[in-house]
């Protein structure tokens, strides 16, 4: 299983907060997830995933695109943050 | 060490009392205080909500204080973050640093202040006579971040 | 703006909630609180004396704020300054600066505590287990308001 | 006429916290007034007031040793300041 999670402009731009499925046996970095994602829902999700001002967690730590992936792991996306 | 993701406001002198109480030889401490702003870019705020990702935040904040703590010696910090929605005026973060001398307690607060600012995950909605809108990021605040 | 030289304390919560609501456009508010430590130089600290030029003492403190305005772009400051004789863990000194945004607030506080520290005319006297001495002045605050 | 003031550990080492008097027609800059003051009360004033660690304000104004003066003003010195 992994668990994907969206947040703030790009949880509202895909309308969905969170997605858990098991992962697909030729996702092994974030940017295949992000590619898998927009096969599934379409080039919308290719879109707003592949700007290079989205950022990407892996389980609580910022991340690059080609970050490994494996089951069990939680992946976020969300845009530059601004909290303080 | 003290870090609170919470809705509800808080009180700076409780938190500097129990910060100055923690160790008798604290001779600096130095806090800094973020408010909602009422304009911003010349449009009259309402309020601001703020959101972010539980888990991560609360290790995010961890991480940057550890940096801090690498740096400078530190004798005690407390990094406060409100959530939900917040009216004009209201106090939305708040970080106070104790230390023995007031260079490092100034130079620590504000290094966790601008890795806060970029690095832990919060994002804000405003509220405007125009509507909702997300804030975006400013460069400046990468800028700060990046010259530590 | 405010200025205070006094002997009674002073409460950080309503000097700050003073300055936050005097200008409902302030973003940051950065405090520095001076408190006397228990330990110096490996001496026990019982109390410190505290004197000062009165008159001087006002005129230097509005001149040094008066050279953080030229330099930042502030909303409001306030600096109290303790006299007479202080407890060990009882605050000697409050320097808050409101301003729109963190870095000018940051700037400007530590700004004001580097020259108040060097051209302010305090002094203070150490109680200790050895008896009393003036305290001496340190090169390192030389060296903070020369890099401004 | 002039006021002297004397601070801290120079108070205490002159026994002396303020002076009030007639400015001497001859004393025209601080140097001079140190001169001055130290003929009047011996060479421990000299000592003291010499040193090139205390500070001088005229007027409440930090000043050199140089500085004039005149009738009416106020003279103070002091060791280098400890406040904060």
């Amino acid at each position: 299983m992994i668990a994907v999670h969206f947040f703030a402009s790009i949880r509202e731009a895909l309308g969905v907060e969170h997605k858990t499925f098991d992962l697909p046996k030729d996702v092994e970095t974030v940017e295949q997830l992000i590619t898998f994602l927009a096969q599934q829902h379409g080039g919308t999700w290719s879109e707003i995933l592949g700007k290079g001002s989205v950022m990407v967690a892996v389980n609580h730590e910022m991340a690059e695109r080609s970050a490994r992936l494996q089951a069990g792991d939680e992946v976020a996306f969300f845009p530059p943050v601004t909290g303080g | 060490m003290k870090i609170s993701i919470q809705q509800d406001d808080f009180d700076i002198a409780e938190e500097s009392r129990l910060l100055r109480e923690s160790n008798s030889n604290t001779g600096a401490i130095v806090t800094f205080s973020g408010l909602v702003r009422d304009l911003d870019n010349e449009r009259k705020v309402e309020s601001l909500i703020l959101e972010h990702y539980p888990g991560m935040t609360e290790s995010s904040l961890e991480k940057i204080i550890a940096q801090a703590q690498g740096r400078w010696s530190i004798l005690d910090v407390t990094v406060i973050h409100r959530i939900g929605e917040l009216q004009a005026g209201e106090q939305i973060v708040f970080v106070a640093v104790a230390s023995l001398h007031r260079g490092e307690a100034f130079s620590a607060c504000e290094f966790i202040m601008d890795f806060l600012k970029t690095r832990a995950p919060f994002w804000k909605k405003c509220l405007d006579e125009n509507g909702e809108s997300w804030v975006e990021a400013k460069s400046t605040d990468e800028d700060a971040s990046a010259r530590w």
